[in-house]
C-alpha cells in the first residue's frame, strides 16, 4: 500500500501545471469563453504536452499510462479550471476505441494520441437522466442511427462521436457506434454551459456509423467508459476545490472588517475547518475511486459510486460555502472564485447526482465495508 | 390562539385577490411564474399599478398616503401579491427610503419625495455598502464636506441593486472623520443625475447585471437634501435595519417557488412520473416541512406585532432560515432538470423567446436562479452577522 | 389569526409551573427514578391541579378544556421533565373513550377527570415498529383478547389499557378496547426507560375487555389518539428544549477557560444561534400540530406529521448541541441536562421517528403547500 | 501508487489473524460483537495475552520490548484486532505513558515501568484534566511542591477513565505558579496506593462507572518519579498528544459496527425484511461512503508514514470525522430498535443474562451505546478544539 506518487507522476503534474499557469490564465480562459468555450488552440497546447497520447495504448501511438497518471493530469486540469474535455477525449474514448476491431482501432486511435482527433462520448439522452440502460436512440442492422443526444461535450467542436444505440429494436442491446460528425443526417447545435465550457445537441437521422461494441457488451463498455470520466473528473473537482479553499484562505487573511482580517472570526475558521475536511474526504475518495477502476465491475460501480456521493457532497459544500465565505465579491463574474464555484456545481449534475448514486451505493451494499469489502 | 383568519381579514385577502387578479399583467405574472427576466418596464410597469391604488406603499400609514394597514393585513397583501405571480416590489423607496423620511425628514423632503415613490415614478437606490465596508457599515468612507449650501460628496458605493435605472439615491456618507465611526455618519439624498456620479456595472456570476458600483466625484448636493441631523445618520441607518420586518423570510414566494418546484418535478417524471424518485420526491417533503415552520414563525410575529403582547425578537432566525430555504428551492429545482440545467443560454431566459431549449423549456432559468440565490445569504445583513445578533439575544 | 394565550390560559402554565418547581425538583425526581418511574403522590399532584379532568368533556365531570390548554401543560410538564404519563392518562385516554358508548364512558371518565384511574393506550407491537395499521392482537366475538403489547407507559401502574386488536381475525378490521388490570390473563412486565420513565410489557391471554370502537372507526380513532399524543409530545418537547436552551446558556456565561467565558467563543456564538432556530421552529411546529387536531383526519393527519418531522429534527440537534457545549459535565449522570438530552430522544422513538413521518408527509404531499394549505 | 497490500503485508496481517483467532477469548469477542459491558477481568485477561505475545505495547520499537513494526504493520495488527472483536486496549500505560517513558524517563524509570506495561499487570490512569481545565489543559492547578527528595501533590483530577482501577496515574501537575502556565507543569508519575488518594466515581448518564474524580490530599511522591526535567511537563504532554496518530480515527471499529448495524437492521426487518425501509437503507449507505472516506485517509496517513515522502497534517481531521462516525452508528443502530431501544435494563448488557428482553436481545444496549458515545467529540480534545487546530492548518 502506498500513496505516493512517482518521480515521473510528479515531473507529468509539474508539466501539466506549468501550462497552465502560462497558457490557462484567468484572462485566458475568458477569452475562450467569449469565443464559445472550447479553444482547438489549448488542445493542441494539450497534445504537445503528450496529454492525448497518454491513455492510448503504445500499439497506436501513445504512452499506454494508467489511471494515476490520468488523475494528476486531472488534477491540474481542474486546479485551473481547463474547459477543454480533456477527460472526454484524452482518457474515455481512448478506453471505448481500444475495445472495437483493429481496423477501428489502427484508424483512431493514432489520430487521437497525436492530438488531431478529438471523440466524444454522446450519451446523455432526455428520459434517461442518469440511467445509462434507458436509451431511445436506434440503430439499424447496417449500423444507421436515429436518436437524440444532449449536452454532447464540446460537441461542435469535436471530429467523432461515441454513441450509444439500441441495435434492432426498443428491446434490444445498446451497442455503441462511432459517428463521424460530418456523417450524413448529423445535425450540431453547440452553445455554452454555465461553466464556460461547450456542448452540443447532437441528432441523428438515419446516420451511418461504424460499430465499435455489439450489444453484447455495449453496456458494460459504457458503463466503465462512464466510470473512467467519474474517476477523472472527480480527480478535476479534486484540483478545483484545492484551489478555491487555497484562494479562499487567502481571501480571509486579506479582507478585513471590524479592523481585523476576517480570518481571524472563529466561526469563519470552524466553517474553514468543515471545507478542508470535506476536500481531504474528496482527496481520498477520489484516489479510491481511482485505484479501483481496475476491479471488476460490481466493485467497480459501487466503488465509483460511492466516490461521486462523497464527491458529490463535497463539490456542493465546499463551493458554496467558499463562496458565503468570500462575500460579495464572490458572487461577482469578474473573480476568478465564482467560476470555481460554477464548474463545481456542474459536475454534481454530469454522470448522476449524489442522490443518484447514493442510490447506487444503497442498492449495492454488501454486509461487509470498507477500502477493501 | 387561533390559527385562523378573523372574517373580516379573509374578506380584505378576497378583496385584494381580486384586485391582484384584476390588475396583475399577464405578461409579468407570467415571467414571474416561469422565473424569466424581468426589465425596468415590468417592474415599472407593476410599481405605478400598485402606486395608482395607493399600495405602492402598502406599509406606510394614512397620513403619508398609504392604506394605514396593519401587520396582518400588510402581510394577506404581500401574500396574494407573491402567489399571484406579482414581481417582488423594488424596496429601496416605498419599503427603505420612505420610513426615513416620514420617521426624520423635514416637511419639504416629505412633500417633494413621498408622492413619487408612492407613485412608482421615481425610482431610488440604496448607497450603503462600500468596497471596504460590507458587514462593518459603520467604516463608510464616502465623504461629505459642507461648502456653504452644499456637500461635496466624494466615494464610491457598491452592491448597489438596479442602480442603472436609479433616479435618486440614499446614502451613508461620512461628514465628521474625526470622531468614532458611528458618530459621524450622515444620510443624504442625491440626484443620481447630479454631473459626477458615475454608475459602472457588476456583473454577476450568473450573467446578469443587477448590481452596480457608484461612484461620486465632487457631486455637489443642496444641504436641503441632509435628512434630520448632520452626524445622526447611524441612528436613521439602524431604524431602517429594524423596520424592515416579516417579509425579509419571503416565505410567501416560498410557498408560490415549492409549487413551481412540484410541477418542474412532475413534468420531469419525478414526481407520479415514469421515474418516481422516492429519494427527491423526501427532499421536497423535507422543503415543505421547513417552509411551513416558517411561515408558521412569520404568522407568530404577525400576532405579536398586532396585539402588542409578546415581543418577538425573531428578525435574524427569519433572515437566517428564508434565505437557506430560497437557496434550497432553487438548488432542488436545478437538480431536478440536472443535466438540462446546465446549459446557458443567456437568450432563454428572455419570454417569447423563439429559440430551441435543451431539453424543457422550464430547464433553462433553473441554475442561473440557483447561481443568483447565493446571494441571499450575504446581502442585507450576510448569515454570519444574524448568527451574531441571534446568539446575542440568547447569550446577551 | 392570534396566538396570544388568553389569562386563563396564562394562568394554567403559571400553576402547572409553580406545582412542578415545588414539587418536582431535580431531586424530587431522582427520588421517583429511584423507586421505579411513577408517582402516584405526583399523579394525585397534577389531579389536585384539575389536569386530569381539563380534557374530559364537562358531561362526565371535568372541565372540556381544549388542545391549547392541553399544550399550555404539556410545555410545562416538559419544562420539569415530569415522566408520569399525563399526556396518556390526561389527553389521550378522554378523547379515546369519549368515543365509546354512554356506559362506558360514565364508568371511567369521572374517574379519570378525579384522578383516580389512569387509563393509557397500549398499541406498541413488536412487528409494527411505528405503523398503526399492523396489529397481531387478535379479539373474539365475545370480546376476548390474545396478545403482546410492549412499552406500554407506565404499564404497571395503570389501572387500564386501551388495547387495539383485530376484532375476529387476522384480517379483520382494528377495534379499539379496554382492558382492566386486573382482568384474567393480564401479566405485566414492569421495567424503567432510559428516561427515567415506567413502561411494561402487556401480555394478554383470552383476555375479557370491553369493546370501546368497533372495527369501523377503531383505525381511525386510534390514529387520532396519536395526533393527539403526538402534538401533546411537541409541547412537552418544547418545554423541555426551552428549558435546556436556557441551562446552556446559563453555562457558557458561567464556565471559563482560557481566562474568558466560553459564551464569547464565536463559534459557540453561532451554534447557539443554530440551537435557537430549531427552538424556535419546534415550538412553531407544535403549534401547528395542536391548532390543527381538529382538522379532518387527512389534514390533521399531514399536519401532525409535519410537525414530526420538523420536532425530530430540533429535539435530536438540540439534545446533541446542548450536551456538546456542556462538555464532560453534559454526559454525566449528575447534571440535570443530560436528563433532558435523554429524554428528548427517547420522545424521537415514540409515535415515530424523522423518516417515519417524512415519509408520511412524502407520501401526502398536495401541490399546494403552506399553513393553510 | 497503489492501493493494495504488498504481499509480505498480506502474510504479516495473515499471521495476526490466525494469533488473534486462536488467542482472543470467545466470551470476551461474544461481548464486543454484540455490545455487551466489559468487566476489567475482561480488558486485563486480552492485555495479558498481549503481553505474553509483547505485543500489548504493539507499537514500540524492539530496544523495549516491542515488535518494531511500521505504521502499515501496526495499522494491520489494531485492524485484525478490531475486525475479531477484542476490547479496545486501555491506551494509558502502552500508548500513552509508554512513549513519554520512552523519550523523555530515565534508564530506572524504563526498567520499573515498561515491563508492567507491556505485561498488562500494571494498571495506568491518566490524570491530565481538572475541574477548571478541559480544553484549557495549561491551566491545571493541582500542586505538587518540593520537599526533600519528595513532592507533596495536592489537588484534582477528573474524567479519569477507568481510574478505579488504576495502579498507577500520570499526571500534569503545577511546580512553579510563578510562571506563564505552560512554564511550571511537570509530569509526575504517581503510585495510585499513596495515602491521600481518594477515587470518586461519576457515574455517567448511561448509568455506567467509567470515569472518576481523583483527588489528592498531601500525598508523598518520591522526586525519581518526576519524568525528565521539572517544568518542562507541558513539552510532555505535547509530545503525547503528537504521538497519539491514526488511531484515532477509530475506523477498523467502525468497520466492525458498520456490519453490526447492517445485522440490526437486517434482524430488524428493515434491510431486506418484510419491512425494508428504503429511506433507512440510505443512511447506512451513507454511513458507508463516510467509513470508506474514513479509512483512505487513514490509508494515506499511514503510507505518508511509511515513506516519509509526505507530510499530512490532518489528526484533527481524524479525529472530528471518526467520533462523527462513532455517534452515528450508534444512532442509526439505536433507530433502527426505535422503541424496543427505550428501555433500560441495567442486567441485559451483562453477557449471558438470563431475564426477558424487551424485543430483541440486541436492542437492550443500543441507547446505552450511543448516550455513552456522545463523550467521543469532548474527549481527547473536543471536536470544537480540534477545529481550532484544523483551521490553524489552513488559514495559518
Amino acid at each position: 500500500m502506498d500513496f505516493d506518487f512517482t518521480e515521473d507522476q510528479n515531473s507529468l503534474r509539474d508539466a501539466v501545471r506549468r501550462y497552465v499557469d502560462k497558457d490557462y490564465s484567468f484572462e485566458q480562459r475568458r477569452a475562450i469563453v467569449r469565443a464559445g468555450g472550447f479553444s482547438r488552440a489549448v488542445w493542441d497546447g494539450l497534445a504537445g504536452l503528450g496529454l492525448t497520447a497518454l491513455a492510448v495504448p503504445e500499439a497506436h501511438g501513445g504512452l499506454g499510462f494508467g489511471p494515476v497518471e490520468a488523475m494528476v493530469v486531472m488534477e491540474e486540469l481542474g486546479r485551473g479550471l481547463v474547459m477543454e474535455p480533456y477527460a472526454q477525449g484524452g482518457l474515455v474514448a481512448p478506453a471505448v476505441l481500444a475495445q472495437a476491431d483493429d481496423a477501428v482501432q489502427g484508424d483512431w486511435l493514432p489520430r487521437i494520441a497525436g492530438g488531431e482527433a478529438l471523440v466524444v462520448l454522446a450519451h446523455q439522452e432526455r428520459r434517461a437522466r442518469y440511467r445509462l440502460d434507458l436509451c431511445d436512440t436506434l440503430a439499424t442492422a447496417d449500423h444507421r442511427l436515429t436518436g437524440l443526444k444532449s449536452v454532447v461535450p464540446a460537441g461542435d467542436a469535436a471530429d467523432a462521436f461515441i454513441v450509444p444505440a439500441r441495435a434492432g429494436g426498443a428491446d434490444a442491446g445498446i451497442a455503441l457506434y462511432l459517428v463521424a460528425k460530418d456523417a450524413a443526417g448529423v445535425a450540431l447545435r453547440g452553445y455554452a454551459l454555465h461553466d464556460g465550457s461547450r456542448a452540443a445537441e447532437l441528432t441523428l437521422q438515419d446516420t451511418p456509423a461504424t460499430l465499435l461494441v455489439g450489444p453484447a457488451r455495449g453496456l458494460a463498455v459504457l458503463e466503465h467508459a462512464v466510470d473512467i470520466a467519474i474517476a477523472a473528473q472527480a480527480a478535476e473537482a479534486v484540483g478545483a476545490m484545492d484551489r478555491f479553499v487555497a484562494l479562499t484562505a487567502e481571501y480571509l487573511n486579506t479582507r478585513k472588517q471590524f479592523g481585523v482580517a476576517i480570518a481571524s472570526f472563529q466561526a469563519l475558521r470552524h466553517r474553514m475547518a468543515d471545507i478542508k475536511m470535506q476536500l481531504e474526504l474528496a482527496r481520498s475518495m477520489s484516489y479510491f475511486a481511482t485505484l479501483k477502476l481496475g476491479e471488476p465491475a460490481e466493485a467497480r460501480r459501487r466503488a465509483v459510486s460511492q466516490a461521486k456521493v462523497q464527491l458529490g457532497q463535497a463539490m456542493r459544500f465546499v463551493g458554496q460555502q467558499c463562496t458565503q465565505l468570500h462575500g460579495g465579491i464572490g458572487v461577482t463574474d469578474e473573480y476568478v472564485g465564482s467560476h470555481y464555484f460554477k464548474r463545481l456545481t456542474l459536475m454534481e449534475m454530469q454522470y448522476g447526482d449524489t442522490l443518484h448514486h447514493l442510490g447506487e451505493v444503497s442498492r449495492r451494499m454488501q454486509d461487509t465495508a470498507g477500502v477493501f469489502a | 390562539m387561533d390559527l385562523n383568519f378573523t372574517p373580516e381579514e379573509q374578506a380584505f385577502r378576497a378583496d385584494i385577490r381580486r384586485w391582484v387578479a384584476e390588475h396583475l399583467p399577464k405578461d409579468i405574472s407570467h415571467k414571474v411564474h416561469n422565473a424569466l427576466r424581468l426589465n425596468k418596464d415590468d417592474l415599472q410597469r407593476w410599481a405605478r399599478i400598485l402606486g395608482k391604488q395607493g399600495w405602492h406603499g402598502w406599509a406606510w400609514p394614512r397620513q403619508f398616503g398609504g392604506p394605514g394597514w396593519n401587520a396582518v393585513q400588510r402581510h394577506l397583501f404581500e401574500e396574494e401579491c407573491a402567489l399571484a405571480g406579482a414581481p417582488r416590489v423594488v424596496p429601496f423607496g416605498p419599503v427603505m427610503v420612505a420610513p426615513v423620511i416620514m420617521a426624520f425628514g423635514s416637511r419639504e423632503q416629505q412633500e417633494r419625495h413621498l408622492p413619487g415613490i408612492m407613485s412608482g415614478d421615481v425610482w431610488w437606490s440604496q448607497g450603503y455598502s462600500e468596497p471596504g465596508s460590507g458587514s462593518d457599515l459603520a467604516s463608510v468612507k464616502t465623504r461629505a464636506e459642507k461648502r456653504g449650501d452644499k456637500y461635496i460628496v466624494n466615494g464610491q458605493k457598491t452592491w448597489t441593486t438596479l442602480g442603472q435605472y436609479g433616479d435618486w439615491i440614499f446614502c451613508l456618507v461620512r461628514t465628521d472623520p474625526s470622531v468614532k465611526p458611528q458618530a459621524g455618519i450622515s444620510f443624504l439624498l442625491i440626484d443620481m443625475k447630479s454631473p459626477g456620479v458615475t454608475v459602472r456595472p457588476i456583473i454577476m456570476l450568473d450573467g446578469e447585471h443587477e448590481v452596480n458600483e457608484v461612484f461620486f466625484d465632487n457631486v455637489e448636493v443642496p444641504v436641503e437634501n441632509l435628512v434630520g441631523e448632520e452626524n445622526k445618520g447611524w441612528t436613521y441607518a439602524k431604524y431602517l435595519l429594524a423596520h424592515e420586518r416579516t417579509n425579509i423570510a419571503d416565505v410567501n414566494r416560498a410557498k408560490r417557488e415549492l409549487e413551481r418546484l412540484k410541477r418542474i418535478a412532475r413534468a420531469e417524471g419525478l414526481l407520479g412520473g415514469y421515474r418516481e424518485d422516492a429519494r427527491f420526491r423526501d427532499q421536497i417533503a423535507l422543503l415543505e416541512v421547513d417552509i411551513v415552520a416558517l411561515e408558521m414563525m412569520v404568522l407568530r410575529v404577525l400576532s405579536a406585532e398586532s396585539s402588542g403582547k409578546q415581543s418577538l425578537d425573531v428578525a435574524g432566525l427569519l433572515k437566517i432560515r428564508g434565505s437557506e430555504i430560497q437557496q434550497r428551492y432553487t438548488e432542488l429545482m436545478m437538480l431536478a432538470a440536472g443535466p438540462y440545467a446546465t446549459p446557458f443560454i443567456h437568450e432563454a431566459m428572455e419570454a417569447g423567446w423563439q429559440g430551441d431549449h435543451v431539453g424543457a423549456a422550464h430547464c433553462a432559468p433553473l441554475a442561473s436562479h440557483y447561481f443568483n440565490y447565493r446571494k441571499t445569504t450575504i446581502y442585507g445583513g450576510s448569515n454570519e452577522v444574524q448568527r451574531n445578533i441571534v446568539a446575542q439575544t440568547v447569550l446577551g
